[in-house]
C-alpha cells in the first residue's frame, strides 16, 4: 500500500477526492460522444475534484496527467472512461500506482466497446457515457488498496500437438532449460508438414527441414515425448495445473523396441492390406506398422482394429518369434493414464482438411481422378506410394491437370473463411506437377492470395512457368463429354470471369484445393482447458492483436492453426510467441491474480454451511471449533458465488463487494 | 392416408398421361386424394416474371382452398406447381410487404391463409409416407431388366425442397430400385430441360434436352424417368427437331407413376402410356412372368 | 471499312440509386456481397447464350448500369432452375434478382421486342387472369401468332403429333369464380406499387 | 438530456469471460444496437445476488438482463448452474410482484456471440418498450399509501370497535 502524503488516506471515512479523465481515442469514442459534455456532467458529481476529456489517454503524456493531478490535486481515487477494462485497465492502474496511489483506486468506464462503437445517435451515445460515468464515480468511492495476488508457478509445461508447431514450441521451451512434455495423438510426431514433399516459396524440401527437428525432440533431454497419447483431464489453476494424460497401448514397449521392423516382415498378413493413414489411403500397411520412414519414436505401433492377437487372441504371433530375445512386443499392455503438473500449457493441436465430398459436384469420390491437394502432396514425393510419380488411378500419366482453389473455404455454405495456405500450396503442386509430367496446369482461383514474403514473386515464377491462370470458381466437374477432345476426360465448366464467357475445360486429373477447419473435437478440447472458441470454432485468442497467443485462461497458450489457418512459417512464430510467453511467466516465478478474492467476516457468520457445497474449487471449508466457515484465499478464483449465496451476507468479495456493485446499480440509474 | 389435391394446368393438359397414371397407383396404394374445388394457375415462372405480388396472390388463393378443404398436406405433381406454391408459403413468411398484400386480396375472397397447409409432391409422400416396403409389397410384375435414368429436373430440388438434396438426389433411384429395375448412374438428372426455351429459344432450350436426351442413351439407360410434366414434354415431344440438328437420340421419357403402374401390374392403357411420342419399349421380364 | 465501336462508359451511364432499388426487392438484399466468382454462370444452363453473363449482370445492377440491364437478353433467358442461387456460395438468389429485373423492364417497358420470352411471360399471365388456368396449346398459339408465325409453321408436326397423342387441347380449361380471381388480382394492385402494364 | 418521450432503461449484469467479452466483441465488430442497456461487469453471473436485481428494479430500472456462459462452458465451472436457479425463483417472485416475465431475462452468451449480444438487447429493449415503464418506485409509493391507508383504516376500525364491540376488529 502506498502511504505518501495525503494520498494515503484512503479510507472510506476521509475526505475522497476523484479524478475523472474521458479519452477521444482519436474519433472512435469522440465521433460519437460529446467527451466535453460528460467532462463537464462528471465534474459536478460528488467527490469529483478534477474532470477532463483527452485526446488520448492511453498516451504517456493521458497516462502523465493522471499522475500529475494525483499529485498536484491530492486525488485518492480515479476514474477513467476509455475502452474495455479487458484492454487497457492494468495500464491505467500502473499509471495510477505511478502517481502514488494504490493501483485499485481506479475504476475503468467502457464508453467505446459499450457505447461509441455500438450506437448511431450521439445524444442517447452521450447520454449512456454520462450514466456509466456516474456509476463508476459512486462506486469508486468503495474501493480499497489491495495488492495483486501472487501465485507461484510450476516450471513444467505441456505441450498439446506434435506437429511442427508443437515440435517448435517444445524444442525453444526444451533449449531454455525447460521440461516440457510433448503429448500426441498419432503414434509419431510430425503433423501434416510430415506429409508434405516441399515447402513454398522456397521449394525447399520439406522432410529435410523436419526431420531434424523431430529427432531433436526426440533426444533432447528435456523433453518427455509421449505418442499415441491424448490429454484426458486439466485440473488445478494457473501455474499449477494437474494434467491427466491417457497413453493407448501400442503393444510394443518403446523402450525395447529399436526400430527394426523385422516384426512387420514377420507378420502373418503377408501383404499390406488396410489403407495407411500417412499417404491418406494411396497405399496399403499391415496391422503392425511403422507410420513413415521418419517416424519419431521410431517404433512400431500395432493397430487394435486389424491386429488378430489383439482382437481374438488367436494368432499364431510370427511378430512375437521375430522380436525374439527383444522382447518388445507386449499383448498384455493396457491403456494408461499418467498425472504431470506443469505450470503452463501450449496448445498446439492443428486443423483438419475439408472433407471434399461435400461439394459433391467437383466429383471427389465419385470420379477417381479427382483427388485432393494432400493426395497430390504424396504422391509428388518420392518416398510416397508411387516414388513421386504422378499417375492416374488406371496407370497413365496425366497430360493435362486441373487445380480447384477454395474448395471448402469463402464459401457460406461450407466455411467462410479464407485457408489462406491454398493458392500458394496450390502453386506448389502446380510447379510440382509441370516439372515432373510437363502436363498443361491451369489453376482456377477466385482471388490469388500471395501476401507472404516470397509469395508474390513465386505467383510470377508460376505464371512465367506457363501455368495457365482462369479466374472463376469452378461450376462443376462432369464427365460428359460436348466436343470430341473432351472424350474420355473430366471436364471442367467455368466463367473465366476476366475473359467473360463460359469454358469447359477437358483435363486428366482434378486436383481440389481443400481447406483447413478445426479440428472435430476442438470444442471438448477447449471447454477441458478452459479456453473459447470463436464463431468459426477456432480457438480463440485473448486479443487479435496485442494478445495473440494468449487465452483468457491465464498459462494457456495457443499457436499454429488450432487459432486460425496460416502457413509454417507463421505457426512456427507463432509457436515461437507461445514459448516466449511461457518462458517469461516461468522466469518471474509466479503469475499476479487479480485480488478478487472472498473473504468471510467471522462476526458475521451463522455457521449455516450454505457456501460450503456451492465453491467448485473447495476453497470453502467449515471450522468445527469456531463453527464458522473459512475461505482459503489461494484456492479462491474470485467467481463470488458464494458472496452472492450467503444469507447473512458475512461474505464479502474483494472488487466486486456489495456496496460496490449497488453503488453501480444505484449510478448508471441516476441519469437518464 | 388422405391428401389434398391440386393438379395443376398441366395435368390436364400436355401432362395428362401423369395424372391418368398418379391416379390409380395412388388409388392402389390406398391413398385417397381430394381434388380442390375451383383451383386456379399456381403462376408458374411467367407469372412471377410480369408481378411478384400477383404471383404470391395468384399461388396463395390455392393455398387458402386447401387450408379450407382440410388438415392434410397438398400434393401438386408438377415442379413448377410445387416450387411456386412452396416459394409463396416462404415469401409469406418472410417479407412482410408480400404477406400484406396476399392478405389483403384474400380478404376480397373471404378467403383466409394461416401457413398450416404443407407442399407435398408424390415423390416424397410415396417415399416417405407411404414407404418402400408398403410399395415393395404392391410390386408384382418387377421391372427386371429395365435400365432407367431418374431425371428430378430443377424446380423439385431447388430450392425449396427439404426432402432430398439439391444436387444428387435420391429417393426416385430408390423408388426405381424398390420396382426392380436397374437405376442408371445419371448425373445430369437435376440439370434443366429447357423448360419454356423449348418452344421459344429452340436452340438454347432443345440443345440442353438434347444433351440430357444423348447422355441417357449413352449410359445404356432403356428409359428415363421424370416427375414433372414440362420435362416429360421437352424430352417426348422433340425428338424430330433434335434428331434433324444434333442427330438420333431415341429414348422414351415416362413419368415415375407410369412404372409404378406397370410394375404394380396395371395396365399400360389405363397408365396413358400411348400418350408417348416416343414410345416405351416392352418391358423384358412382362412377356415372361405373365 | 471496319466498323468500330466505343465501349467506354461514362459516370452520366450510371442510374444512380439503381441498385438500391434492386437490393430493397425482397429477397435481393444478399447481392451486396457479390464475391465475382462467376458459380452463377458456370452453373448457368443458358449463360452460354447470354449476351451478359449472370455474374456481369449481377456487377453491372450493383454499379448502377440500369439501361445495360434491362434491355440485355439476360434476365429473359433465365429458365429459373435456380441452380445459381443453390449453388452461390454468398447465398444470393439469383433467380430472385433475375425476376426482379424482369418485372422492372416490364415495368419501364423496355425489353427486347419481338423477343418471344417477355411476350410468353404476358400472354400467360393474361390467359391466367382471364380464365383463371392455362390451356397450353391454347397459349403457345396465341404465342406463336405475336412473336414468330414462321415457327408455328415449322412446328405443324409437333401439333400433328399432339393431335395423334389426344393431346392437342382447343377448348379453354378455366374456373368458375373467375370474378373473384379478377378482384383479387385488381386488389394486389392497389394494395401495392404496380407496374403500370407494358405499352 | 431527458427526452420527453420515454425510453426503457435496463441494468445488465454480464460475466467477464462470456458475455462481457461478446459485447466487447460486438464493439470491435461495430455491431449496432438500442442504446437502453447499461453493463455492470462481475466476474461470473453466478455473482448476481437477487438483491442486485430487486434493487435494480427498485431505483427505476425497466427490466434486467444477466448474461453467462453457455451451460458447461463456465470459467467456474458451474456458476451459471447456481444463477440459473436463482433466476427461476426471482422469476416467480417477480411474477408475484405483478412484474412481468420478459422484464427479467437470463442468457447464455459466449464471447464470440457478438451478434447474439446485439439481437438480445434489440429484442429485450423492444419488448420492455412494449409493455411500457415498470416504475416499481412509483408502485411502492402506491402500496405504502394504501398500507399506511389501511393502518389507519385499522386503528380507526380498532378504535371504534373498542367503543362498541371488541372482537370484531380483524382486518
Amino acid at each position: 500500500m502506498n502511504t505518501n502524503g495525503t494520498n494515503g488516506n484512503n479510507g472510506n471515512n476521509g475526505d475522497i477526492r476523484i479524478g475523472f479523465y474521458i479519452c477521444h481515442c482519436g474519433h472512435n469514442i469522440a465521433a460519437l460522444v460529446d467527451c466535453p459534455a460528460v467532462a463537464q456532467y462528471a465534474d459536478k458529481l460528488p467527490g469529483v475534484v478534477v474532470s477532463r476529456d483527452y485526446k488520448y489517454m492511453c498516451s504517456d503524456p493521458g497516462q502523465e496527467l493522471i499522475q500529475q493531478d494525483i499529485r498536484e490535486h491530492k486525488l485518492n481515487r480515479v476514474v477513467v472512461a476509455s475502452c474495455s477494462p479487458l484492454l487497457h485497465e492494468h495500464t491505467f492502474r500502473d499509471a495510477v500506482a505511478a502517481g502514488g496511489l494504490n493501483p485499485f483506486f481506479f475504476q475503468m468506464v467502457n464508453i467505446r466497446e459499450h457505447d461509441s462503437w455500438v450506437h448511431t445517435d450521439p445524444a442517447e451515445a452521450t447520454a449512456k457515457a454520462k450514466s456509466l460515468a456516474h456509476a463508476a464515480i459512486r462506486r469508486v468511492r468503495f474501493h480499497k488498496a489491495l495488492e495483486m495476488t501472487r501465485v507461484p508457478i510450476h516450471p513444467d509445461v505441456l505441450v498439446v500437438g506434435g506437429g511442427i508447431t508443437g515440435i517448435h514450441a517444445a524444442i525453444t521451451l526444451a533449449n531454455a532449460g525447460k521440461k516440457v512434455f510433448l503429448v500426441e495423438r498419432e503414434p509419431s510426431i510430425g503433423g501434416h508438414m510430415a506429409k508434405f514433399d516441399k515447402t513454398f516459396p522456397t521449394l525447399d524440401c520439406a522432410a529435410c527441414i523436419l526431420t531434424p527437428k523431430m529427432s531433436a525432440v526426440r533426444s533432447h533431454p528435456n523433453i518427455t515425448l509421449w505418442t499415441y497419447s491424448e490429454v484426458v483431464k486439466v485440473e488445478g489453476y494457473v501455474g499449477n495445473y494437474v494434467v491427466t494424460v491417457k497413453r493407448k497401448p501400442r503393444y510394443v514397449n518403446e523402450e525395447l523396441c529399436v526400430g527394426c521392423q523385422e516384426c512387420i516382415k514377420a507378420c502373418i498378413f503377408k501383404e499390406p492390406k488396410f489403407p495407411d493413414e500417412f499417404n491418406v489411403g494411396l497405399s496399403k500397411r499391415k496391422p503392425v506398422y511403422i507410420p513413415f520412414p521418419q517416424a519419431v519414436p521410431q517404433v512400431v505401433v500395432i493397430d487394435p482394429e486389424r491386429c488378430i492377437q489383439v482382437k481374438t487372441g488367436k494368432c499364431k504371433k510370427t511378430c512375437l518369434e521375430a522380436c525374439a530375445d527383444r522382447q518388445a512386443i507386449d499383448f498384455t499392455q493396457k491403456e494408461q493414464r499418467v498425472e504431470i503438473k506443469v505450470g503452463n500449457i501450449i496448445m498446439a493441436t492443428g486443423f483438419k482438411l475439408f472433407d471434399a465430398k461435400r461439394i459433391p459436384q467437383y466429383g471427389y469420390g465419385l470420379y477417381p481422378n479427382v483427388v485432393t491437394s494432400l493426395e497430390l502432396e504424396r504422391l509428388v514425393t518420392s518416398s510416397g506410394p508411387t516414388g513421386g510419380e504422378i499417375i492416374l488411378r488406371d496407370g497413365r500419366h496425366p497430360k493435362s491437370v486441373g487445380f480447384i482453389l477454395c474448395v471448402g473455404s469463402r464459401d457460406m455454405k461450407t466455411n467462410r473463411w479464407c485457408s489462406r495456405t491454398c493458392c500458394m500450396h496450390s502453386m506448389k503442386l502446380a510447379q510440382l506437377v509441370r516439372e515432373h509430367t510437363h502436363a498443361d496446369v491451369t489453376v482456377f482461383y477466385l482471388d490469388i492470395r500471395a501476401p507472404g514474403k516470397g509469395c508474390e514473386e513465386f505467383y510470377d515464377k508460376s505464371l512465367k512457368e506457363g501455368i495457365q491462370f482462369v479466374r472463376g470458381r469452378v461450376a462443376e466437374v462432369t464427365d460428359w463429354a460436348l466436343a470430341r477432345e473432351e472424350e474420355g476426360k473430366l471436364v471442367i465448366r467455368v466463367e473465366d470471369t476476366l475473359a467473360g464467357f463460359v469454358r469447359r475445360i477437358p483435363v486428366d486429373m482434378i486436383v481440389l484445393a481443400v481447406g483447413m477447419e478445426p479440428q472435430a473435437d476442438a470444442q471438448e478440447v477447449r471447454r477441458m482447458f478452459n479456453m473459447s472458441c470463436g464463431t468459426e470454432g477456432w480457438f480463440l485468442e485473448k486479443h487479435p492483436k496485442l494478445a495473440p497467443v494468449s487465452t483468457f485462461t491465464d498459462g494457456v497458450f495457443i499457436a499454429g492453426c488450432c487459432q486460425g489457418p496460416k502457413d509454417i512459417p507463421d505457426s512456427i512464430a507463432q509457436a515461437g510467441a507461445a514459448a516466449a510467453e511461457a518462458l517469461a511467466l516461468i522466469d518471474k516465478g509466479y503469475i499476479e491474480q487479480e485480488p478478487n478474492t472472498a473473504f468471510i467476516v467471522e462476526e458475521d457468520c451463522s455457521g449455516c454451511k450454505s457456501c460450503v457445497p456451492l465453491c467448485p474449487f473447495t476453497a470453502i471449508t467449515f471450522d468445527a471449533t469456531k463453527q464458522k466457515a473459512q475461505i482459503n484465499a489461494a484456492l479462491c478464483k474470485g467467481c463470488g458465488t458464494c458472496v452472492a449465496a450467503c444469507p447473512s451476507g458475512s461474505i464479502k468479495q474483494n472488487l466486486f463487494d456489495d456496496e460496490e456493485i449497488f453503488s453501480e446499480i444505484e449510478g448508471v440509474l441516476a441519469h437518464a | 392416408m388422405k391428401y389434398s389435391y391440386f393438379p395443376g394446368c398441366s395435368l390436364k393438359g400436355l401432362g395428362r398421361a401423369y395424372e391418368e397414371s398418379l391416379l390409380p397407383v395412388m388409388k392402389h396404394l390406398g391413398v385417397e386424394l381430394v381434388e380442390l374445388e375451383d383451383w386456379n394457375c399456381c403462376g408458374a415462372t411467367a407469372y412471377m416474371s410480369v408481378d411478384e405480388a400477383k404471383a404470391g396472390v395468384l399461388a396463395a388463393r390455392n393455398l387458402a382452398i386447401a387450408e379450407k378443404t382440410g388438415p392434410q398436406d397438398l400434393l401438386t405433381p408438377c415442379s413448377a406447381c410445387y416450387l411456386v406454391l412452396n416459394k409463396t408459403k416462404h415469401n409469406i413468411a418472410d417479407f412482410p410487404e408480400i404477406k400484406d398484400t396476399v392478405h389483403h386480396a384474400l380478404g376480397v375472397a373471404n378467403l383466409t391463409y394461416t401457413g398450416a397447409t404443407n407442399v407435398r409432391h408424390p415423390l416424397d409422400v410415396l417415399v416417405h409416407d407411404v414407404g418402400l416396403d408398403v410399395i415393395k409389397e404392391k410390386v408384382v410384375r418387377p421391372l427386371k431388366g429395365l435400365k432407367v435414368a431418374p431425371y428430378y429436373g430443377c424446380q423439385l430440388v431447388r430450392p425449396y425442397a427439404t426432402f432430398d438434396d439439391a444436387w444428387n438426389p435420391t429417393t426416385m433411384d430408390r423408388l426405381l430400385a424398390t420396382l426392380g429395375a436397374e437405376v442408371v448412374h445419371y448425373p445430369l438428372k437435376t440439370k434443366c430441360c429447357g423448360g419454356s426455351l423449348t418452344g421459344t429459344v429452340p436452340e438454347a432450350g432443345l440443345r440442353l434436352t438434347y444433351i440430357l436426351l444423348k447422355e441417357a442413351v449413352r449410359r445404356g439407360a432403356d428409359v428415363i424417368a421424370t416427375i414433372c410434366p414440362l420435362c416429360q414434354f421437352n424430352l417426348d415431344a422433340y425428338h424430330d427437331q433434335i434428331d434433324r440438328h444434333w442427330g438420333p437420340t431415341r429414348i422414351a421419357t415416362v413419368y415415375f407413376t407410369q412404372l409404378m403402374g406397370l410394375a404394380f401390374g396395371l395396365s399400360p392403357k389405363q397408365l396413358g402410356l400411348k400418350r408417348n411420342f416416343v414410345p416405351m419399349k416392352e418391358l423384358p421380364a412382362q412377356s415372361a412372368t405373365v | 471499312m471496319m466498323q468500330i465501336k466505343r465501349t467506354i462508359k461514362y459516370e452520366a451511364d450510371r442510374v444512380r440509386g439503381f441498385s438500391k432499388e434492386i437490393m430493397n426487392v425482397s429477397g435481393c438484399e444478399q447481392l451486396q456481397s457479390c464475391i465475382q466468382c462467376g458459380t452463377c454462370s458456370g452453373t448457368c444452363p443458358l449463360s452460354i447464350y447470354m449476351d451478359f453473363s449472370p455474374r456481369q449482370v449481377m456487377a453491372l445492377v450493383r454499379a448502377d448500369f440500369k439501361n445495360e440491364v434491362l434491355t440485355s437478353k439476360t434476365v429473359w433467358l433465365c429458365a429459373s432452375c435456380y441452380a445459381c442461387t443453390v449453388e452461390c456460395p454468398r447465398k444470393i438468389r439469383i433467380t430472385d434478382i433475375m425476376y426482379a429485373l424482369k418485372q422492372r423492364a416490364i415495368k419501364e417497358g423496355i425489353y427486347p421486342r419481338r423477343f418471344a420470352i417477355p411476350i410468353l411471360a404476358k400472354e400467360f399471365s393474361e390467359m391466367v387472369r382471364r380464365e383463371g388456368r392455362i390451356t397450353e396449346t391454347l397459349l403457345v398459339m396465341r404465342l406463336f401468332l405475336k412473336a414468330n408465325w414462321r415457327a408455328a409453321l415449322g412446328s405443324w408436326r409437333l401439333g400433328l403429333g399432339l393431335i395423334r397423342t389426344g393431346r392437342f387441347v382447343l377448348w379453354q380449361e378455366r374456373i368458375e369464380r373467375r370474378a373473384e380471381l379478377t378482384a383479387m388480382l385488381d386488389a394486389a394492385n392497389r394494395g401495392n406499387v404496380q407496374p403500370k402494364e407494358a405499352p | 438530456m431527458r427526452d420527453t418521450h420515454w425510453q426503457p432503461r435496463i441494468v445488465a449484469f454480464f460475466c467477464n469471460w462470456c458475455t462481457y467479452t461478446a459485447a466487447d466483441l460486438a464493439g470491435v465488430s461495430r455491431l449496432k444496437y438500442a442504446p437502453n442497456v447499461r453493463v455492470i461487469r462481475l466476474m461470473c453471473s453466478g455473482r448476481v445476488d437477487p438483491q442486485f436485481v430487486l434493487d435494480a428494479l427498485a431505483r427505476g430500472a425497466d427490466g434486467v438482463l444477466i448474461g453467462g456462459c453457455h451451460p458447461g462452458d463456465c470459467h467456474y465451472v458451474d456458476g451459471n448452474y447456481k444463477t440459473l436457479r436463482r433466476f427461476q425463483l426471482l422469476k416467480r417472485l417477480l411474477a408475484d410482484m405483478g412484474v412481468e416475465q420478459v422484464r427479467l431475462r437470463l442468457e447464455w452468451i459466449s464471447a464470440s456471440e457478438g451478434e447474439r449480444v446485439k439481437s438480445v438487447i434489440n429484442e429485450m429493449v423492444e419488448q420492455v418498450r412494449a409493455l411500457g415503464p415498470l416504475n416499481l418506485p412509483g408502485r411502492f409509493a402506491d402500496w405504502d399509501r394504501e398500507m399506511t391507508e389501511l393502518e389507519a383504516n385499522i386503528r380507526t376500525g380498532e378504535e371504534q370497535s373498542a367503543r362498541k364491540e371488541p372482537e370484531a376488529a380483524h382486518a
